[in-house]
């Protein structure tokens, strides 16, 4: 059995979105900034596209800001914020500990450039509290950035409430959505949500084109300086298919959000029942407030990337910790903030579903997850000690 | 491909895998908080290294260069087991990538433990400084 | 007849481009970070692809980092080497003034960050003299930035020269090859080119993607932060689709470079041997100094906007400076710069050709342009002006 | 489309183009410079424009406006014509962009000024208050 489970590492696009896609490669290959008919004909494309994303958030057409994805976007909305705060004197940011790299990176750069970072602490289920919002903003807070879905864990933040605050303190309210547009609920102007990101390969669309949502009256700087694209605040000859191509992809999304939602969130529960089986194992994050796809495990014992090697081996695809950390040693950040020590952090399992996904896959993870886990605890020198009483089970 | 094909190989089918109840030397390095732990298990004859076993927590790379290690050294003397390099392990896996070169490291601290543990047990003398100390080169913890 | 002569503007993608990436839409949707084989698998499509790009550069493949597309490659590159020589002292940056605006807008912010920006003159042909360069440079002279070949005029700039003199002085060299790659001859290496930026879209590859070449031992700075993605300089999901579709291209372009080149550039020679004939007019950049496909004039009297919508209604598709700038109501700084008037530079077309062009074409275009100019300057007052002897004809 | 169909159609069919030889009032606007200048012709009859031409060098949108505006005033008493407000041919022409307006309040003064040098070959008092100075609304040159 063949089972794709890391939907939240990126998604295979929609024969939706493919074809859309195919069909502008062919047909609409012109600048939008060209005065001719074809150069025409693009941008009258481009505005269809900003339009069907617009009303996909529940924003203005001129408030769609197209980047080459989540990461520009939460560079540029971060940066931004930051930089228009120093003009009024306000160098404070407030985010939490457990965002995207793209965020954490983005503030600990403007650290450097002078900038004071709070990162809220979240709870053992890896959410916020909004009270611990609203009492880290200060007189000089230019700026809230917190995540509305977690990439790892999958918890669901109370943006919200939130929004809310930073609107009555009259701060900037900035949300990274990469996880959560597509997946759950989003509606910028009734969540009071100032600026937010998102990408196109999380929810079946094209890699490399992203969105950031600016609410009207909210000041926004470039990144990228050039050309006159995008209302002046992001230059770049527009990527007219990918943006056509995430645009039918979101459209698709959107209007079978409840179907999906059901029907994953029923996979996901199913499949936590399942691995809840394993002894001394736990999920990560809390089991309700989360993305209906996501499943996050941890196995006592056993180190995550091996875990990871053998389910491939077996047809399951999975993940642990994020896909972008690969590259690192250390355990995952968002698993040591929701209270895990080091050694356990490491056996960690995202396995994250789409509406692809099926009962029977669900049952074959089930069956093959505690094989696995068994054969790896068996030739694990920690889990030995484990057994022999030699050091205490931690969960 | 993340891993060559002898590392995968090593990985799916580690050589020499699992504990010895009546081992002459036992080395552990690494640690937990890092990721990675090896456990070798020697029995000597003859200053001949008779039999090897080993187990691993860790990565993919880990698991294989405990395996390619304990092959390495199998039938082999302990002098020449001494001689055995992390290079020497990660030659013979055809590479590792470079952030995994510290499971090499790990494989070969783990045969000079399992020695040094042999020569402790049975009172032979060595010199100390020929010996890594026991604590994991990624986090020196 | 219908004509797209604004291949400088955009290209339309080749059929190997698009095909290319299809195949990768549909087979390779993986994350290159991700461990299982789907992800392993997009890897290895990344590397081959870099490798493309880099033998087609003359590079060597872990000096290339995939951008979004040209402004961002030269964003970073010019940022990068600002703030690297800022670290040592150096805040003295040399370009000159028919540069993009990806290239000057960031130039200029950082005038107001505090750098010292020096934008030399070019001749009356459009080209920059070597020597201004070598005289330009200064003990603190953290950069020289000039663009390979122009966009406007298309004139080829003497960059073997100017790099060599970078080499010599000890500044790093950088070269907007926007324009430039896929249509003349380029080799990073044996050309002494520190930096080089490329868009895809440019040469029949897809839009949305670009590469930012670095030299090896030459520092780079992130401008997106985030994930460990290309060697940890450019953070984002890869967008592999969009990057195989530009190796394609690429690849393409460059095995087929000669063969375009001669075919082009006689299309070009006979283009401005017929637009020569309408009288008051002028070929704008260097006669034979000029990428093979660029023709660029100037009409006396008339005012361009109006004359491409009247070429687009006989089915030709042209331009009139650059694309990004139609928002604009100055006249291009390119045609400014090479000491046009404001009037005169008003009154310009572009007309930018490639392999797909024919001399039938050409022929048509060389029979309705001084139809058209005619009649707009027939119901010009600035043209009666000049016919009456009121105001002298500048050209 | 950059422009509205209405826009094209009087880009493309300029209505009142050309000069004329018997003008009662001729008025230019704009400059060169910044892109735009329109001459405007009227032949007035007891108060009333019964004629009007125009030339213009400059973009789709100013040649648009131009034509616009002379439909807009032809027939009409001089008073009415002097009533012709920029917002007024941008609604006619269905919209202009942004950055286009300008060319409506060119079309505008190209009428007043006509107006205005009629006023003055026949020594018509007038409010000269009324009447834009002879500079370009847009580069203010
Ligand atoms: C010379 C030059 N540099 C930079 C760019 C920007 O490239 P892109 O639009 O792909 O960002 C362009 C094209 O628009 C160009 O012609
Ligand atoms: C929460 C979150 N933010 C940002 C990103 C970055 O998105 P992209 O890789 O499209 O730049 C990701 C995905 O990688 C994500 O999961």
């Amino acid at each position: 059995m063949y089972i794709y489970a890391d939907n939240a590492g990126t998604t295979k696009m929609s024969p939706v979105a493919i074809d859309a896609m195919t069909k502008c490669m062919n047909e609409v290959f012109g600048n939008p900034s060209s005065l001719h008919s074809t150069g025409q004909r693009a941008a009258e494309v481009l505005q269809k596209a900003r339009e069907d994303v617009a009303e996909a958030l529940g924003a203005d057409f001129n408030e769609i800001y197209f980047t080459s994805g989540g990461s520009e976007a939460d560079n540029q909305a971060i940066r931004s914020a930051a930089l228009f705060g120093a003009k009024k004197g306000k160098k404070h940011l407030i985010s939490t500990k457990i965002e995207h790299h793209a965020v954490l990176h983005t503030l600990k750069k403007l650290e450097r450039e002078g900038f004071e970072v709070t990162l809220l602490d979240v709870g053992a289920d890896g959410i916020v509290d909004p009270a611990d919002v609203e009492k880290a903003i200060r007189e000089d807070t230019a700026l809230v950035t917190i995540m509305y879905a977690n990439n790892e864990i999958g918890t669901l933040q109370p943006i919200d409430e939130i929004a809310k605050i930073c609107k009555e303190k009259k701060v900037t309210f900035h949300t990274d959505a990469v996880q959560a547009v597509g997946h759950v609920p989003v509606n910028v102007h009734a969540q009071n949500i100032d600026m937010l990101s998102l990408s196109g390969h999380k929810f079946h669309g094209p890699k490399g084109i992203g969105v950031l949502y600016v609410r009207k009256g909210v000041p926004l700087f470039n990144l990228i300086e050039g050309g006159a694209q995008e209302r002046g605040r992001r230059a770049g000859t527009e990527n007219i298919p990918a943006i056509v191509g995430m645009a039918a992809a979101l459209k698709e999304a959107v209007a079978n959000l409840d179907e999906n939602m059901a029907k994953i969130s029923a996979m996901r529960d199913r499949l936590i029942e399942g691995l809840s089986q394993v002894e001394h194992s736990r999920l990560n994050g809390d089991a309700k407030k989360r993305l209906p796809g996501n499943v996050n495990f941890c196995f006592e014992g056993i180190e995550g990337e091996s875990l990871l090697l053998l389910l491939d081996e077996k047809g399951i695809e999975a993940s642990s910790g994020s896909a972008c950390t690969s590259g690192s040693l250390d355990p995952s950040h968002v698993l040591l903030a929701i209270g895990l020590p080091h050694e356990v952090a490491h056996g960690s399992l995202r396995l994250t579903l789409c509406e692809e996904n099926t009962p029977e896959q669900i049952e074959y993870i089930i069956k093959e997850v505690p094989e696995i886990v068994s054969y790896l605890r068996n030739i694990s020198p920690v889990w030995e000690e484990l057994e022999k009483g030699e050091k205490k089970h931690v969960i | 491909m993340l891993y060559s094909e002898k590392v995968m190989d090593h990985f799916r089918n580690p050589r020499n895998l699992g504990k010895m109840d009546d081992a002459d030397g036992i080395g552990e390095v690494g640690n937990a908080k890092c990721g990675d732990i090896m456990k070798m298990y020697i029995k000597v004859k003859d200053g001949i290294i008779e039999d090897v076993k080993f187990n691993t927590f860790g990565c993919g790379s880990a698991i294989a260069s405990s395996s390619m290690a304990t092959e390495m050294i199998k039938g082999k003397s302990i002098d020449d087991a001494l001689e055995l390099s992390n290079k020497a392990v990660v030659e013979a896996l055809d590479g590792l990538p470079t952030h995994k070169i510290h499971c090499s490291v790990l494989a070969e601290e783990a045969v000079k433990a399992a020695v040094k543990d042999y020569y402790d047990k049975n009172g032979i003398e060595y010199d100390k400084e020929k010996f890594a100390p026991d604590d994991c080169p990624t986090c020196g913890e």
